[in-house]
């Protein structure tokens, strides 16, 4: 069984890499079908075994697998081994990775199909599945690992995909500008990731989880030093340093910025990237490590607040957008505030839940909005959309479903995981949990309100002049398809997992809570006691009334009053400006970090590398020998009188020495 | 009595002398070579003094072989002289540095 | 150990004789020159296959030795051996060498014997180098190589090349005496010149100190640290492509290799006195060159400024030792420093190498390494783009490349010292993209920028070769580099041993 | 003071005096001629050491032959003495103090505390039969026979060198050198050639005209 | 009186060697109109007599004959074959130059063997008469030979400048020799080591002789501050004589040196030591910088000359037999590597272009890559640069200086090394990286100068590599 499971695990991960490998580096050779097919089959065989392994987790219950692939390296008595730890949390996540792939995989073939960036002979279609393929297997690996050193490989690689993907228009300045900026925020945060992987080994010496978690109780009340003086908890350090690595792959505020701009990327990128995976890559982690998380009050508090303050303010920023793709990455970003302010309550069940709903919604979302640009001809200004419902009625609906969803309109999967977020922070009693609950509840109403604005904006209303003139029609079957099959879980996902995931049984003990932050049991202790009932409390709750109060004032606004928007934006200049320069994240960036280390860089190299060392130590020293030997050289006059006398001095000289 | 040191400090004096020469005369090859020839001279004198303290005739051999030496030294000399004379018509020193640096 | 023939000497000996068979008969015949060089590389490098798979692991004692009496009067002898830290050394230069060989197949038009002769001359120079045991051998080997550097940056080099190799030469030759002397002074103490004797032999704290200084000198010179960098970035800009290779994936590393073979075990309270000087000018190096590379507009300086660097990091691990143990009292985690900064040597040897030679293939078409003349090359030459974001990843330290392993261990190591030093050295992850991919995005991405970009022919079946093999072992080793570190841990153990103990 | 003592420092005088006469002068001729004086009056001393043998030779050999040398040579060429004079005592207070300084020193090293008689003692007087000459001989001939040998070598490339450096073959263009074998094997045909010519009429040369240049 | 015929065996080589001078200097007189090469060849069979009468006649025994005026040990004929060994390509080289010059002489070879021959009379001369009678048949041979080249202003200058300062020279070591005897009353070198080792000596007079002594061999040697004369001479002379007094005079005057001071002045070591390293540190420091801004070739040699006298008083600094033997090693790839770079001046200069400049040499390695590589290899040597033979010449010196306690000195040393480098690579970089307008190819002009010259460069690299050879010879020859 043992041998049969390392296996199944061994096949799960390397068949996108064999996929991407085959498509990448032949793809000219095996051609477009070749290479999809390879790419399809492989993610497809992964997600079949990734079924078969939830199977035995999820419903036979399987214990937890801990095993070594292969030893990386020895170093120091140390083993960095690359491994598996499959739990009930790692087996959710390769379920929800491998499906998004997957369809992913498959709407891509229709997207992809003509790109107006390439020339038909262009192999830019096998890259492309061969980059989605490399990014299926990174998630992989970092879901399915189990120590820190491997963690961080996934965590980088994706970060490497997501770099290519973003990139993928590489002749377009704004994609190749937007994923190197996607790369060195994330950099930011893995500076921080990996500080907090050395200080596990520096206290820990060990890569593996389970020593980590094993030993974590020694190290409870140890302290540590940064600066003389100062003296902090190495737990909350190290933990709170592991989460700026979060920070940065889940865009958590102030390392978010690089996410609306990689948009630039393909859409089923976005969707890929954006919804599903690569950025829940740092909710993941703190959930898996949460006996760690656990341990440090303060870490939570800061997660905590840090994923408040995100969900509501970079909801905002969603209602200024115009361009299709960035409303949806914005409420994204939102989402993901939500889901890290659930972790900073320690309801890491309710978090993984909207990671897994949101994955379904948003992907849902995504490719929905990837639809209506194909449909648009690459045209991704909401404005210049409107009245496509009867154009396109299969995403009309798969939109509306989605934003359902996401506005947490009861019955559809994000209601169930919002509402336990909401709840749980609300029954949160760590400092700043009330102010935490207060921003996310405005963020539910800002939710609402710039998703229907889209919404209404897209579909509603009169058709643009762009759309009357020319011909919409829906997208093909490779489109809608994945489309159907997406909205089907945002619908129903929450109905079935709502109940094991607040009564704890779903992760079970693969998510440690300490039994006073268990705030999810309280939840369901006081909330829940069915799935319809927990619907009808909501009906009864604030945060339901708020959203549909967004949608309302965003159907008067959009499709009652088209003007009010214009005044209300003419009349608060200054807080437009704000939203519209995003709070000033880029130009603070531009102005201090980049252009700041140019102008340190060419201070540093103009003034002290040039200046100083160049000019002054190297050439100034040749300067001064070469001014010496010319002073020494004049001695030698040419004058035998001259020699003479230098003989005579010398004479007089070696005297005075011999004689003192 | 005539002292060593008499003898000595004579010598000395004559030695001293050249060297003075070889400063005023710096630009006279000739006179140059006659500075030379009388720190040759004090050298020699020096010699057959200590020889004379000594009693020892080496030191007189030892005068013998620099005269000897001195002489031929003095041909090659001036036919030096000569030759430099018929390239630049002149043994002004201030007219021979040519090579410098 | 044994493999039938003086490998060690075969190694050094057989690519000299060739390249001088190169430079006498190669004369007029460039096509002799190259495949009999080529040839020869090959051969040595299959020579040097049974280093790594006779080598006994579990010593740290030296293998494949030769011993035998060269200037008796003065007890020097022509000495070899390798153990686990030099061992790598020398397979990285046997088989950089092939490379280094192709890559200017079609590339030299002139003189092509002097070339291909001077770089199998050097080839055999510097295994010398790395396999020495005797302080006046190694030094003989040390100083003989500028020779050859000299004369291939200064006839084959760029315009500002004299300027440069004279640069070059005189501080690394500055910072050789000093070193020198050092071995002068030991020999008059011990009357041996045997590195193995110095390493055993008694030494008060102030001469330790002295001694210590002069090999820093020298090292630094050559690795290089700050503020002695500055002729690196002169050199590699003016050399052609193989010199630069070979400048930057073999030569820097005898700096490093001079570190743990001279100044840790000979010296080691002087090294535990002054550890923080040399962890200070690594950490300049690390984030102050970084800096510097981003705003480079030349992209071999650039590579060149990133060279220092990354070197950076092999100062850094060497020296952590001092502190580790003064903070926890043992070594533990010291060895995983040390050994990254070896696997950081050697895995930076295979991508500098590789992103200069990515450069040279640029500068073969286009004749400039000015980063603004390009853009958009992946439109035209989507096999050499392909390979060089490759190389750039490595060089930013992406996981599952080589440069992730040595930087990773020594971070962490670093971390434990001090949590400063780690974070510090951490800052590489930001920098060091920065300054690559950004260079990566102007050069490779983009429109095509202007039409020589647009006339521009992907790499040939040669470079494509030489590329991929690059990228084989770069890989292989971010994703395996167990092997590579398995041969240097009973030597890495001896010389943590040295280096803490005391000899007062 | 006693008699030898007076002789002494006449003779010393007289050196002295000559010397710096000789380092003084503006004429070569006359420097010559003080260093001459020089000489005999340093003969003189050196007799007193008992050196008659030398002091002959400096005499004979010095004030006689490499003297006249030296006149020979200073007159052959035509040196123009103004030009040597030129800037004569710029040198002079530096020339004089180093001088003097080293002849301070000196004067230390060789003065009366440390070669005085009380040190020395007296110096060995010969009787008079004694031969300084044969004593010389002696010595130079058994002892000193290879140096002797070698004096002579070192005469032969004196020799040697001043032929090499100023004999003057010239070249045949400049100096026509009578070549006496030559003149007696030469033959008559060698020297005289019948040509036979035709009677040809000048013609009359066109008169030149301007601008033909 | 008794005499005793002294033993004349131990100085067959020198009565050789004048018996043939003498020989070929009359029959020259006769057959150098028909046969202008008869000289030369004669000239060359001699120095080959010569050395192999040397070689055979080798005894580590020690003989002192001639009523102690001549030695012959181990050390002096080790020094009399190299001075062979370098005449011969100095004499090899001439011809090609004197006939380019046109001024060739049979006059010069004789010339050539009668310094050679007070050269050996220098080395093994036992007392001060001898040594100073030697010392001026080389010199005046010498002098001689610079002003052969008649017309040429410049070789009459440097004569006279060369004759001038060399007379000085020579009174001050003959004042500093008479005061030696004064002090000690006898001309004999081991008497006087003798004497002063009895303690009943003026000591202040005997150090104020050395200083005088020091000056005397100073300038021979070519040291600061008696090096003035030395640029002057080595530009100014025809290159064939720079390339004989650049070397085979060096190994006589080291010779002397070691006479006088190691094997006759010892008790006063400290004495002459301390001026040593003062010259030594000048001839270092003043030789190398004025080096660095030299545009002619043998101006610069002249110059890098004048820092290796500073390398090598080095080894009588440390004043013990290990260092007189590193000294000697010094000086015996001093003289070799002169005549390899001299002799390149030589195999490389044409009618019209003497190849004196540095700029001669611009773009030589495309002109003739085989005599660039040799001059490279010259160029590399003199700098210390391994594997040739001069680094190890270095290497030797400094290791006994070291060991001597002064180590201060060692590093004043390689960094002067350093700098100095910096003009040997300054030529280096005209020959191979410099272009020259013209490209012609510049074939060997005479191949037995070129064969000749090419293996004194080559010899470089092979004693670099089995540098035990030579430094075997000098260390043997040294501490018997």
């Amino acid at each position: 069984m043992e041998q049969h499971l390392h296996t199944i695990l061994t096949i799960i991960l390397l068949a996108p890499l064999f996929g991407a490998a085959v498509a990448g580096l032949f793809g000219r050779q095996v051609g477009r079908v070749g290479a999809q097919s390879v790419t399809i089959g492989s993610v497809a065989i992964s997600t079949v075994l990734s079924v078969y392994v939830f199977y035995l987790y999820i419903f036979q219950g399987a214990d937890p697998y801990n095993a070594s692939l292969y030893t990386w390296m020895v170093s120091d008595g140390i083993r960095f081994e690359i491994g598996f730890l499959i739990d009930k949390l790692s087996a959710t996540m390769m379920l929800v990775v491998t499906f998004v792939s997957l369809m992913v995989h498959i709407y891509t073939i229709g997207y992809m199909d003509h790109d107006e960036d390439y020339p038909h002979d262009n192999p830019y279609y096998q890259r492309f599945f061969s980059y989605l393929s490399l990014f299926t297997f990174s998630m992989l690996s970092l879901v399915m690992a189990n120590n820190f050193l491997q963690l961080f490989f996934g965590w980088e690689a994706v970060g490497l995909v997501s770099y290519l993907l973003i990139g993928f228009y590489m002749k377009r300045e704004s994609a190749i500008t937007a994923n190197l900026k996607a790369f060195l925020v994330n950099r930011v945060g893995d500076f921080g990731f990996i500080l907090g992987i050395a200080m596990v080994f520096v206290y820990f010496n060990t890569m593996d989880y389970q020593e980590f978690f094993d030993r974590l109780a020694e190290h409870e009340h140890t302290m540590v030093q940064f600066i003389p003086g100062v003296e902090w908890s190495v737990i909350t350090v190290m933990v709170i340093l592991l989460f700026i690595g979060a920070m940065g792959k889940s865009a958590q505020m102030p390392l978010h910025v690089w996410l609306p701009e990689s948009m630039e990327g393909p859409t089923p990128i976005s969707a890929l990237i954006h919804a599903a995976t690569m950025v829940t890559a740092g909710i993941f982690m703190v959930a898996r490590l949460s006996p760690a998380y656990e341990m440090s009050e303060a870490a939570l508090q800061f997660i905590l607040i840090v994923g408040a303050l995100t969900a509501f303010m970079m909801g905002l920023l969603g209602i200024i957008q115009n361009d299709i793709k960035r409303v949806v990455a914005y409420s994204t970003l939102s989402q993901l505030g939500y889901m890290t302010a659930a972790l900073g309550a320690s309801a890491y069940a309710a978090s993984m839940f909207h990671v897994l709903t949101h994955a379904f919604f948003k992907a849902l979302l995504f490719l929905a909005a990837g639809s209506v640009i194909i449909a648009m001809h690459h045209i991704q200004d909401i404005r210049q959309m409107g009245g496509l419902r009867k154009h396109m009625p299969i995403t009309y609906f798969a939109l509306l479903i989605g934003s359902l969803a996401l506005i947490g309109f009861p019955g559809f999967a994000g209601f169930f995981s919002k509402d336990s977020i909401l709840l749980a922070v609300g029954e949160s009693d760590i400092a700043g949990s009330g102010f935490a609950y207060a921003l996310l509840l405005m963020g539910v109403f800002v939710t609402a309100f710039y998703s229907f604005r889209m919404f209404f904006l897209v579909f509603h209303g009169q058709e643009s002049e762009y759309v009357r003139t020319h011909t919409i029609h829906e997208s093909p079957k490779v489109v809608t398809v994945p489309l159907i099959l997406l909205a089907i879980p945002s619908v129903l996902l929450g109905l079935f997992m709502v109940e094991s995931i607040l009564d704890g049984s779903y992760f079970s003990d693969s998510i440690f809570v300490l039994a006073q932050n268990d705030v999810l049991a309280r939840v369901h202790d006081q909330y829940f006691d069915s799935v319809v009932g927990f619907i009808l409390h909501g009906f009864m709750s604030v945060p339901v009334w708020l959203a549909l109060a967004g949608v309302a004032l965003a159907w008067f606004f959009y499709l009652k009053r088209p003007d009010i928007p214009a005044k209300i934006a003419a009349s608060l200049p200054r807080a437009k400006g704000m939203l519209e320069n995003a709070y000033g994240f880029d130009r603070f960036n531009d102005i201090v970090f980049t252009k700041g280390s140019i102008k340190l860089g060419h201070y540093l190299w103009k003034s002290i590398d040039t200046k100083v060392i160049d000019t002054g130590m190297v050439n100034g020293t040749v300067k001064h020998i070469a001014n010496l030997a010319t002073m020494s050289r004049e001695s030698q006059t040419g004058y035998m009188y001259h020699y003479a006398f230098v003989m005579i001095f010398g004479l007089l000289g070696l005297l005075i020495w011999a004689l003192w | 009595m005539v002292a060593l040191s008499d003898y000595l400090v004579f010598s000395a004096i004559l030695f001293t002398l050249s060297l003075a020469g070889i400063f005023l005369n710096r630009k006279n090859v000739i006179v140059l070579l006659m500075a030379i020839e009388l720190m040759l001279l004090a050298v020699n004198t020096n010699l057959i003094a200590f020889s004379f303290f000594l009693n020892d005739i080496s030191g007189q051999i030892f005068v013998f072989f620099i005269l000897t030496v001195a002489a031929a030294e003095a041909a090659i000399g001036l036919a030096i002289i000569v030759l430099v004379f018929r390239n630049r018509n002149s043994i002004n020193v201030d007219d021979l540095g040519s090579l410098k640096g | 150990m044994s493999v039938g023939y003086p490998i060690l000497s075969t190694l050094i000996w057989l690519p000299i004789i060739a390249g001088l068979i190169v430079l006498f008969a190669g004369r007029n015949n460039p096509n002799f020159a190259k495949w009999f060089s080529f040839g020869a590389a090959v051969l040595t490098f299959i020579l040097s296959l049974p280093l790594y798979f006779a080598f006994d692991m579990t010593t740290a004692d030296m293998q494949f030795v030769e011993r035998m009496d060269w200037i008796p009067q003065y007890n020097i002898q022509y000495f070899l051996g390798v153990d686990g830290l030099s061992m790598p050394l020398v397979l990285l230069t046997t088989f950089t060498q092939i490379l280094v060989i192709a890559s200017a197949w079609s590339v030299i038009k002139t003189r092509v014997e002097q070339y291909m002769g001077a770089f199998m001359i050097m080839q055999g120079i510097m295994i010398g180098v790395f396999t020495a045991l005797d302080s006046i051998l190694f030094y003989v080997f040390w100083e003989a190589l500028l020779i050859p550097m000299f004369i291939v940056i200064g006839i084959w080099g760029g315009p500002n090349r004299v300027y440069a190799t004279m640069k070059f030469f005189l501080y690394t030759f500055l910072g050789s005496v000093f070193m020198f002397i050092a071995f002068l002074y030991m020999y008059f103490q011990i009357g041996s010149f045997s590195i193995l004797d110095f390493h055993a032999m008694p030494l008060g704290i102030t001469a330790q100190i002295l001694i210590f200084l002069a090999f820093l000198v020298a090292f630094a010179v050559k690795i290089p640290m700050f503020p002695v960098h500055t002729w690196l970035p002169d050199a590699h800009v003016e050399a052609p492509t193989a010199g630069s290779v070979v400048l930057a994936a073999i030569m820097l590393k005898m700096g490093g290799y001079g570190f743990v073979r001279f100044s840790l075990p000979i010296t080691p309270d002087a090294s535990a006195t002054l550890d923080w000087l040399i962890i200070l000018l690594s950490l300049i190096a690390i984030v102050y060159i970084g800096f510097i590379a981003l705003i480079q507009r030349d992209m071999k300086k650039l590579v060149a400024y990133s060279s220092i660097a990354h070197m950076g990091f092999v100062t850094l691990g060497m020296f952590l030792v001092y502190s580790i143990v003064a903070k926890t009292g043992d070594t533990q985690g010291a060895a995983l420093g040390m050994e990254g900064a070896m696997v950081q040597m050697i895995s930076h040897g295979f991508i500098s190498g590789a992103m200069f030679l990515a450069i040279g293939v640029l500068y073969d078409r286009m004749h400039t390494r000015d980063i603004s003349a390009y853009g958009g090359v992946v439109n035209t030459m989507p096999w050499f783009a392909f390979f060089a974001v490759l190389f750039a990843m490595a060089n930013a330290g992406l996981p599952g490349t080589s440069g992730f392993v040595g930087e990773f261990m020594v971070i962490l190591s670093a971390f434990k010292a001090n949590v400063w030093f780690g974070i510090l050295a951490a800052t590489t992850l930001i920098v060091g993209a920065a300054y690559t991919l950004w260079m990566i995005k102007r050069v490779v991405f983009g429109k095509v920028a202007n039409d020589n970009v647009a006339q521009l022919q992907d790499l040939n079946r040669r470079e494509f070769a030489i590329m991929a093999t690059l990228a084989f072992v770069i890989v292989l080793l971010g994703v395996w580099p167990n092997p590579l570190l398995e041969v240097m841990h009973a030597s890495v153990d001896n010389l943590l041993i040295q280096a803490t103990t005391s000899k007062l | 003071m006693t008699f030898e003592q007076l002789i002494f420092y006449v003779l010393a005088g007289i050196a002295v005096l000559a010397s710096i006469m000789m380092i003084s002068v503006n004429n070569p001729v006359k420097a010559a001629l003080w260093l001459v004086l020089t000489f005999i009056a340093t003969a003189g001393v050196w007799i007193m050491m008992q050196a008659e043998f030398l002091g002959i030779v400096l005499i004979l050999v010095y004030a006689g032959a490499v003297m006249v040398l030296f006149l020979f040579v200073v007159m052959m060429l035509d040196v123009n003495l103004v030009k040597l004079r030129e800037g004569f005592t710029r040198y002079l207070p530096i020339g004089v103090l180093a001088a003097v300084a080293i002849f301070a020193m000196l004067y230390m090293v060789l003065g009366p505390h440390q070669f005085g008689l009380d040190k020395t003692g007296e110096p060995v007087r010969f009787a008079a039969d004694y031969s300084n000459t044969e004593a010389l001989g002696l010595q130079l001939y058994t002892v000193h026979a290879y140096a002797f040998i070698l004096a002579a070598v070192l005469l032969l490339v004196g020799i040697v060198a001043a032929i090499a450096l100023t004999i003057r073959r010239r070249p045949p263009h400049e100096v026509k050198y009578q070549n006496i074998d030559k003149q007696v094997r030469v033959n008559p045909k060698e020297r005289f050639e019948m040509v036979k010519m035709n009677a040809v009429k000048e013609k009359p040369v066109a008169p030149k005209q301007e601008g033909d240049e | 009186m008794h005499f005793e015929i002294p033993a004349f065996s131990p100085a067959i080589p020198e009565m050789v060697l004048l018996a043939l001078a003498s020989f070929i200097l009359i029959a020259d007189t006769f057959w150098s109109k028909k046969h202008p090469n008869a000289t030369y060849w004669a000239s060359q069979i001699a120095l080959v007599i010569v050395g192999i009468l040397i070689l055979f006649s080798f005894t580590t025994e020690t003989q002192v004959t001639f009523h102690d005026s001549f030695i012959r040990d181990a050390f002096g004929d080790v020094l009399k074959l190299f001075i062979v060994i370098v005449s011969l390509g100095v004499f090899l080289f001439s011809r090609d130059y004197m006939r380019l010059n046109n001024f060739y002489k049979g006059e010069f070879f004789t010339l050539g063997l009668f310094a050679i021959l007070g050269m050996f009379v220098m080395v093994s001369s036992y007392n001060f008469i001898t040594l100073f009678v030697g010392l001026e048949i080389m010199s005046l041979a010498m002098y001689a030979m610079i002003a052969m080249q008649r017309d040429s202003s410049a070789a009459t200058e440097a004569a006279l400048k060369y004759f001038v300062l060399g007379a000085m020279a020579t009174g001050l070591l003959l004042y500093g020799l008479s005061m030696i005897y004064g002090a000690t009353g006898t001309l004999t070198i081991p008497d006087v080591k003798e004497v002063i080792a009895s303690g009943d000596v003026n000591a202040t007079v005997l150090a104020f002789g050395v200083v005088f002594i020091v000056i005397g061999l100073g300038f021979k040697l070519g040291a600061v501050p008696f090096h003035m004369w030395v640029p002057d001479v080595y530009q100014g002379s025809p290159t064939a004589v720079t390339l004989f007094i650049a070397s085979a005079p060096k190994i006589a005057a080291f010779a002397i040196v070691y006479r006088l001071l190691v094997d006759g002045l010892p008790g006063l070591v400290v004495d002459w030591q301390q001026l040593l390293i003062i010259m030594s540190v000048l001839s270092m420091v003043i030789g190398t910088l004025i080096a660095l801004m030299q545009t002619n070739f043998k101006r610069l040699l002249a110059y890098s000359g004048i820092t290796h006298i500073g390398f090598l008083l080095m080894g009588f600094i440390a004043a013990t037999p290990e260092g007189y033997s590193a000294a000697m090693f010094y000086v015996l790839v001093y003289a070799i590597s002169s005549v390899a770079a001299f002799g390149l001046i030589i195999a490389l200069a044409r009618t019209g272009n003497q190849f004196e400049e540095i700029a001669d040499f611009k773009g030589l390695n495309q002109r003739n890559p085989w005599l660039a590589a040799m001059m490279l290899i010259v160029l590399f040597s003199m700098a210390g640069i391994p594997p040739f033979i001069g680094f190890y010449a270095k290497l030797v010196v400094l290791e006994e200086v070291i060991s001597a306690g002064f180590l201060w000195l060692a590093l004043i040393g390689v960094v002067t090394a350093v700098i100095g480098a910096f003009y040997y690579l300054k030529v280096i970089k005209a020959m191979y990286f410099d272009s020259n307008e013209d490209k012609s190819l510049l074939p060997v002009a005479a191949k037995d100068v070129a064969i000749g010259v090419s293996a004194y460069s080559v010899s470089l690299l092979l004693l670099g590599l089995m540098p035990a050879l030579l430094m075997g010879v000098a260390y043997n020859s040294v501490l018997g």
